[in-house]
């Protein structure tokens, strides 16, 4: 067994470039392919296998690159990066996207054909007719296509292209259901992302002026090296680096697109983007924060992102405690969970920076997972009862009992009880705020977060318990879509345990 | 000889308890101009409630069958804890007042719930009361058993009451008179005297003490009236030990100097009944409390001393 | 100790079989309940073991994952606890749940129960902050699903909802109290800094599961939801789960301070006598019993904080016994607390009702069951010859013993007791007597019958441990608390308490002595004379109904308009109108006082607050692009 | 040349000027479109010697901002009969106000941001007033149209702040950022094309639906 191991480490270092380039452009010829078929389940089909083989090469691609932390091959500029030794976080990040991916390709499968047979009607009563299929198929591939560049981009600017590219590909997805709601969704969606990304630009040149003396190239590997900085120009860079991608990452002053892009998209578009799409963008957040504490001020960008985290998690608390709609709640807590990880990077300054990676990498990992489960379980629930507001879904409980069980399972692994991998940060996040004797900000965290999970707690409850005599009608195939869900929850616990079993190692 | 003293003195309490009712009666009689009843009264009636048949009500249980003896086993039992003229009761140990109170707590708790058994309105009435007065009463008690242990330093009634000397009384005077008048309150609602309850009247509704009993009949109405007789005579010597405190070593002048304080605790008892008249019963926990507001005065004044 | 993990790990694999074997069964009540009484036994007689001779609790060194596990005394007692209440109410639940086997498939029931005993055992046995809030959170969701088991009634829901959110808020809370006393690995480590802090949020984390005072608001509306043998089970054994949280928190806090003592004291007050108050107030039985609870924390916290004061006075020996009064109390008040809602609930599934005031008469009816019912209120009302007032007596005499000039403290604690004492006695009296005695109000006895033999089983279990240690203090002191602290058992305090109990026992003795003698005098005399029978005398009212009876409320009205500042009944009577005398009616019903003055408008003027930022998420894109504009411009002009 | 580019840039400072007070959505494009156009000359003329990609480079902004999308807004106008921006009474304070306020941050900034490189003197200041610009437009226009044009006058700022600079980015990174400035723009056409056809006046702010109601507005 160790010699295959050794086998697919040797043949991951040697044609790294290879694999990356093919990871980039197989969604792009697949999505060509999917414009050129013409039956829908073909399409489907073609988008799963693009996932799969998608989430095959990047496994093989990351998993054995985790033993070899030693050897740094130095990805001089070149517009990728050669190798996961530098940057561990783009292979986190890799992986979960194309799990991601994976598990919504699966949704996809089961979710469409039941799309097709029922016919939806609007609030106002217009008939909803999706999107042609070629449309979606296309874009999601685009989608998964340019996600994986942002992972692998090792110049800024092309970091910025490769988000820029999420955003416009993602538009039309949100757009699916042609509602007039999704409409105005995806509007909001398009104009706040791509000023803030226009912002994001003008901070990546801001970032070439500040390197101009050492040629103002915008490598990131040669931007950690380079230390002769023109500090001024420094901070003015990282302030509208991190306003622009804050946009696109959903934290607070900025995040009005998320809960309308979240609640509007289908379930698997929304899945794919609070779980893949926030995290590209703090990957592009935490590049920034590297390059500017490797330039010494680290103290400069700790602080705003400790404010911006604080606030967005005071702006998530308001607003999940009198929110009406379930999906609209998931959002919030995407929102807030976004703020805690900015909390933990801006906080990595002060508590050590290694060990707070490992707590961020748990985090994001743990959230995209839960919360794609969620997003999946919330489309079988809006497609069972047909509303969004939980106040009219009732006894879920007695009508669909595994669905609730499930449902049940991911409100608990949200709320961050402890055999859900959201526990560990929070857990640390409370350490590091009280070890280092700022109580008030660590009390108005703990606040935060008790009214969070109690807004939660209501949605939650009022939808699994209620007084309507109703009999169990649980259609099978409905049980097969949950499979996708209940894989990333028990997923999300193996990981918590595993990193605890790590970190007493 | 040390035991058969403890052995006559449990005699002596468990006969002579059901003279000092008699001896109250006979003060409200000369305060009334009347002769009065026989000092051996409440002998002749126990006797004579001995002889008779007994008449259980139909909706009563095992329960109100067995109280009567239980409620009078354990108030002898409280008695015999109780110290006796200078010496120990039979069984004394450091707290044994907390076991007192609680015993006798435990015969009021039989003594409601028999009422209440029989499901009459006005064993009901009584026994609310009942509960209600024992919720200011017991706080004052402790209280003030708090004051006398703070003073004398010891944490047992026999520690306590052989603690109290002549001298003692002359050092904090003003303390010790606050607690005699607190715990000579208490007695009175205990045993259900004047002030609180009037034991012979006839109209059930404003009785409190005998209305629990109304339906007792025979021997368990003798019982309850040798009980209560007894209940009378603990508290009467907590007052009387405080009063009359006396260490003269022979057994037979501190038991004479023990008896006579608690004939001077009924007399005052006697006379405290035919002064006043019965307070509404609204009042009553007002009364208790101003008794509590006593105590606590008591302990202030101690430990600021102390 | 292995002993202890076999029979847990015997309830966490009966939890996995009911999830997937008994699924197909329609009949899954026997088997659970033979189960987890065989599980419990085992457990119960290794607790047994190890508290007597056992002694040795050397912590296991081996590297596998048993490290992070180990059984010192104070957890040991508590699993000793816990086992025997499980083995009575599992015994219990076989009958109680018949009725309900019927309508439901229970085995979702059952599979919770026993998370429920697996977790707790967890609690008690782990040493590690994650493992500890791994099983505080599986012990808090799966008494949740207990408690909403029938979740169609509307106040069940609204209890579920509140127990969720204090669960949730305990947990939080929990967090920051144990990222305070942890080291890098999660295991127990004593606090570096800020320990007042650290106490503060292990109180409120600890109280929200205890349930005094302040953060009681969940207890009176999740112990009625649930089922009987469940909220046995909860009010029994889970609170105290707080409880002892509370002394592991202590013993990571080394440096005691002044105000930890003096604040636990307080809230230990404060909950008793406030708890009986309002407990006096309620018609609902199973209310009534919730808000006893809260009158038994507050007890055991005053005897703790009676420890923290005594220790810092420099009373040791009268400090580690408080320790033990709150222990004993602990096991006390989960003896007759399971007890009483144990016959509690045999009460409401005979009658179907749970107003106490529509009952009466039931003792002809269900003999059994109304002793067991006067064995636990006499219990918990601290009334001699049973064991509430072992545990009351030892907190007593500390006070006394301790006090001194300085130590004012006692004279708290002594008053609180005695009108705890006394509330209590009148709140039980009421519920015991307008429950079994008297005629029947509104119930019809007919259809009464006495409860299955299994429910009368758990309950005699259950009393025999009440009578035995009320009756026998020395030899059950002794047993439970030799191995306590060498400290204590050599002081002259604890020869003192033993000669004491020893009394105990012979005062009792000369008592029945008494009592046999005055019964043979009686039946000596009975023999001769008539007995005969007669209706109750009513003053010679010729056609008498149970209706005139004093019923509960009527009972405790002169206390409750006494406590009325306090305690607000709010009371619905319409106003007399016209001269001819109508039929009219007169309603009191208690209110839950905290939850609607303290919480219910906060939640709600929090919520008004929340609404007030509706305006962000106004719908108009331009004022999302002005946010990121206005935030660029703010970040310029701070940083730059 | 030093003249010549100064005088661009003054042109390009007029155009903000009158971006912000036209009413009508044609004009607006049109503006913008001319802006478009002398930013993309600036590269050319600061340049010392003659490259082959950056005149490529500016042959193509100059065809796709110049002709290309002003059609394709035109269009989109003419489609919806978005033709006029509704009239508002504070209108003409704020924008006045607003353009003092980006004229003074402006010029502060670029007297604080010490500028080593050397280029023309007001390049600077010119590209953060046309960014500040773009934004003012997309807030205090209502019609989608015109929020699209703030859209554009926001990217001409930052290119011409780009070109200022003048560091040679490889090429590959400049294709791709050309790249997506322009299908953002495209794609936002769609979007507002959809709008139109969906909405009857395609004015931003009937899109006012999914906004956060509760309890009590929502029984009001």
């Amino acid at each position: 067994m160790i010699s295959i191991i050794d086998l697919l480490r040797d043949c991951s270092i040697s044609c790294f470039k290879e694999f990356s380039l093919f990871l980039i452009i197989m969604p792009i010829i697949a999505s060509i392919i999917c414009f050129l078929l013409r039956s829908n389940s073909q399409k489907r089909s073609v988008l799963f296998i693009a996932g799969f083989f998608h989430f095959l090469v990047s496994a093989l691609l990351v998993f054995p690159q985790l033993y070899i932390d030693n050897i740094s091959i130095s990805n001089s500029n070149s517009l990728f990066i050669s190798s996961f030794s530098g940057n561990v976080e783009n292979a986190v990040f890799l992986m979960i996207v194309s799990l991601l991916f994976l598990g919504a390709s699966y949704y996809v499968m089961g979710y469409l054909p039941m799309e097709e047979k029922n016919i939806r009607k609007d609030e106002e009563g217009f008939i909803i007719n999706d999107e042609p299929e070629t449309v979606f198929s296309g874009f999601m591939l685009l989608f998964l296509a340019s996600m994986t560049l942002v992972c692998f981009s090792n110049h800024m600017g092309l970091l910025w292209a490769a988000i820029e590219a999420t955003t416009l590909f993602s538009a039309p997805l949100i757009y699916f259901h042609r509602s007039r709601k999704s409409l105005e969704a995806t509007w909001k969606y398009l104009v706040v992302c791509s000023v803030g990304i226009a912002i994001a630009l003008l901070g990546t040149f801001f970032l070439s002026i500040a390197a101009s003396s050492s040629g103002g190239s915008l490598y990131i590997s040669d931007l950690y090296s380079t230390n002769s900085f023109n500090t001024l120009w420094l901070k003015l860079a990282f302030i509208f680096l991190f306003v622009g991608y804050g946009t696109k990452m959903g934290l607070s002053p900025m995040h009005t697109w998320l809960p309308d892009a979240h609640s509007e998209a289908p379930s698997m578009v929304s899945a794919l983007l609070s779980g893949a799409l926030l995290n590209c963008a703090f990957l592009a957040i935490w590049k920034s924060h590297l390059i500017v504490s490797s330039a010494g001020l680290e103290s400069f960008s700790s602080s705003i992102m400790v404010v911006f985290g604080i606030f967005t998690l005071f702006i998530s608390a308001v607003f999940i405690i009198n929110q009406r709609e379930y999906k609209r709640a998931l959002a919030y807590s995407s929102v807030e969970n976004m703020g805690l990880m900015c909390l933990l990077l801006g906080i990595s300054s002060i508590a050590g920076y290694e060990n707070t990676k490992q707590f961020i990498f748990i985090n994001a990992i743990g959230h995209s997972l839960i919360k794609s489960g969620m997003f999946f379980l919330a489309g079988l629930v809006f497609f069972q009862y047909k509303s969004k507001k939980f106040s009219d879904i009732e006894s879920m409980v007695e009508k669909t009992p595994t669905m609730s069980a499930v449902w049940f399972i991911g409100f608990i692994l949200l709320s961050g009880a402890p055999p859900s991998p959201l526990f560990l940060p929070k857990f640390f996040l409370i350490k590091a705020f009280l070890s280092s004797g700022n109580y008030y900000t660590a009390i108005f965290i703990i606040l935060a977060f008790i009214i969070i999970f109690g807004g939660l707690g209501r949605i939650f409850f009022s939808t699994l318990f209620g007084s309507k005599e109703t009999e169990k009608d649980e259609s099978p195939q409905l049980k097969k879509l949950l499979i996708p869900s209940q894989i990333f929850f028990l997923s999300s616990m193996f990981v918590s345990f595993l990193f605890l079993w790590f970190l007493r190692g | 000889m040390e035991n058969i003293k403890l052995f006559l003195q449990a005699v002596i309490i468990l006969f002579a308890a059901p003279i000092l009712p008699g001896i109250i009666n006979r003060v409200k009689a000369f305060f009334g101009g009347r002769q009065g009843r026989n000092i051996f009264q409440l002998y002749f009636d126990i006797y004579k409630l001995f002889n008779k048949g007994i008449v259980y009500s139909n909706t009563t249980t095992l329960i109100f069958r067995i109280a009567a003896p239980a409620m009078a086993a354990l108030s002898c039992i409280a008695a015999l804890i109780m110290p006796f003229g200078g010496q120990s009761g039979l069984l004394s140990f450091s707290g044994d007042f907390i076991l007192i109170v609680y015993l006798l707590a435990l015969s009021r708790f039989l003594l409601i719930i028999s009422a209440m058994d029989t499901g009459s309105p006005f064993e009901g009435m009584g026994a609310s009361r009942e509960a209600q007065f024992a919720v200011f009463a017991e706080p004052v008690f402790f209280m003030s058993i708090l004051t006398l242990s703070k003073i004398t330093g010891e944490s047992s009634v026999h520690g306590i009451f052989s603690k109290l000397s002549p001298v003692l009384w002359v050092e904090n005077a003003p303390v010790l008179f606050l607690i005699v008048l607190s715990l000579f309150i208490v007695m009175l609602c205990e045993t259900s005297r004047v002030p609180f309850d009037d034991p012979d009247t006839h109209l059930e509704l404003t009785m409190i003490h005998e209305v629990m009993v109304l339906d007792n009949s025979g021997p368990d109405l003798g019982l309850i009236f040798y009980a209560s007789a007894i209940k009378l005579w603990i508290l009467g010597s907590f007052v009387s030990a405080i009063i009359m405190p006396r260490h003269s070593e022979i057994f037979w002048l501190d038991s004479l100097i023990y008896i006579s304080g608690l004939a001077i605790v009924a007399i005052s008892a006697g006379v405290v009944e035919s002064v006043m008249a019965r307070v509404r019963l609204l009042r009553v926990p007002q009364f208790l409390l101003a008794a509590f507001s006593v105590a606590i005065m008591a302990f202030v004044f101690q430990s600021l001393k102390g | 100790m292995a002993i202890i993990i076999a029979s847990s790990l015997i309830f966490l694999f009966a939890a996995f079989l009911n999830l997937s074997v008994f699924s197909k069964y329609r009949k899954v009540n026997f088997i659970n309940s033979v189960i987890s009484f065989f599980a419990s036994l085992i457990g119960f007689g290794g607790a047994l073991a190890e508290l007597s001779y056992g002694g040795k609790f050397s912590p296991i060194n081996n590297s596998s994952f048993l490290t992070y596990f180990r059984l010192d005394y104070v957890s040991c007692f508590f699993l000793l606890a816990l086992y025997l209440i499980v083995v009575a109410v599992s015994i219990y639940g076989n009958d109680y749940l018949k009725k309900m086997e019927e309508k439901k498939q229970l085995n979702f029931f059952w599979m919770n129960f026993h998370i429920l005993v697996f977790s707790m055992c967890g609690v008690l046995l782990s040493k590690n902050a994650f493992l500890f809030l791994l099983f505080w959170e599986l012990m808090a969701f799966s008494s949740f699903f207990l408690v909403m088991t029938d979740h169609k009634k509307k106040e069940v829901q609204k209890a579920g909802l509140i127990y969720l959110c204090a669960n949730g808020a305990g947990a939080l809370f929990l967090i920051a109290a144990f990222s305070l006393t942890s080291d890098s690995y999660f295991n127990f480590a004593p606090a570096m800094s800020g320990s007042t802090l650290a106490f503060f949020f292990f109180l409120v984390g600890f109280g929200l599961k205890a349930g005094f005072i302040p953060l009681h608001i969940w207890l009176p509306e999740a112990h009625p939801a649930a089922p009987g043998n469940v909220s046995a089970l909860m009010s029994g054994i889970m609170i105290k789960m707080g409880i002892y949280g509370i002394f592991r928190a202590l013993s990571l806090l080394s440096p005691w301070q002044q105000s930890w003592g003096w604040t636990i004291l307080l809230i230990g007050i404060i909950s008793s006598i406030l708890g009986v108050i309002f407990a006096l107030a309620q018609h609902n039985i199973k209310k009534l019993l919730a808000y006893h609870s809260i009158e038994n924390i507050g007890i055991i916290m005053i005897a703790m904080g009676l420890g923290i004061l005594l220790n810092l006075k420099g009373f040791n020996e009268l400090s580690m016994l408080s320790f033990c009064a709150a222990f004993l109390h602990t096991l006390n008040h989960a003896i007759f607390k399971s007890l009483l809602f144990m016959s509690a609930g045999s009460v409401m599934q005979a009658s179907g009702i749970g107003e106490i005031d529509e009952l009466g008469g039931l003792a002809r009816k269900m003999p059994q069951t109304a002793f067991f019912f006067l064995i636990a209120s006499a219990a918990i009302s601290g009334l001699p010859f049973l064991n509430g007032f072992v545990s009351e007596f030892i907190i007593y005499y500390c006070s006394f013993k301790a006090l001194s000039s300085d130590s004012l403290f006692t004279v708290f604690s002594v008053l609180a007791l005695s009108i705890t004492g006394a509330l209590a006695l009148a709140c039980f009296a009421k519920a015991f007597s307008v429950m079994f005695l008297g005629s029947p109000r509104k119930i019809k006895t007919e259809s009464v019958v006495e409860t299955g033999k299994y429910m009368r089983a758990g309950m005699a279990i259950l009393s025999f441990f009440s009578i035995l240690i009320g009756i026998l203090p020395y030899f059950s002191f002794n047993f439970l608390f030799s191995k306590f602290s060498p400290i204590l058992t050599e002081s002259h305090v604890w020869h003192e308490i033993s000669r004491i109990f020893i009394f105990f026992t012979g005062t009792y003795l000369c008592a029945i002595f008494f009592f046999a003698v005055f019964m043979f005098m009686r039946r000596k005399i009975v023999s001769e004379n008539r007995v005969d029978l007669a209706p109750t005398w009513d003053c010679g009212y010729l056609a008498s109904s149970p209706k005139i009876q004093y019923t509960g409320s009527s009972f405790a009205n002169p206390l409750i308009e006494f406590f009325s500042i306090i305690n607000p009944p709010s009371a619905s009577y319409p106003a007399i109108r016209g001269y001819f005398p109508s039929d009219n009616s007169y309603s009191s019903h208690p209110r839950a006082f905290f939850y609607e003055t303290l919480y219910k408008p906060s939640i709600d003027k929090m919520r008004k607050m929340a609404s007030f930022f509706s305006f962000i998420h106004g719908g108009n894109l331009r004022m999302y692009v002005l946010y990121i504009f206005l935030s660029l411009l703010a970040l310029i002009l701070w940083k730059i | 040349m030093e003249t010549i580019s100064q005088f661009l840039i003054l042109a390009i400072i007029f155009c903000n000027f009158f971006l912000l007070f036209s009413h009508s959505t044609k004009r607006l494009v049109d503006l913008a479109a001319i802006q478009g156009v002398l930013a993309a000359f600036l590269p050319l003329l600061n340049s010392r010697e003659f490259f082959f990609e950056p005149f490529i480079f500016a042959l193509i902004v100059i065809i796709l901002k110049g002709f290309f999308f002003p059609s394709i807004l035109k269009k989109i106008i003419v489609k919806n009969s978005a033709y006029e921006e509704k009239r508002r009474e504070y209108y003409g304070h704020i924008s006045w106000s607003m353009y003092l306020l980006i004229f003074f941050v402006s010029v502060w900034l670029s007297t604080r941001l010490n500028f080593d490189v050397e280029t023309s003197a007001w390049i600077l200041p010119a590209s953060f007033m046309t960014i500040f610009c773009g934004f003012l437009t997309i807030i205090l226009k209502s019609q989608t149209v015109s929020q699209i044009t703030g859209y554009i006058v926001l990217e001409n700022g930052i290119y011409c702040f780009g070109t200022a600079i003048f560091i040679h980015q490889p090429l590959m990174v400049e294709a791709a950022i050309l790249l997506d400035i322009f299908v953002a723009i495209f794609v936002m056409g769609m979007a507002v094309f959809h709008i139109g056809r969906e909405f009857k006046d395609s004015d931003s702010d009937s899109l006012g639906e999914l906004r956060e109601v509760f309890e009590e507005e929502a029984q009001k």
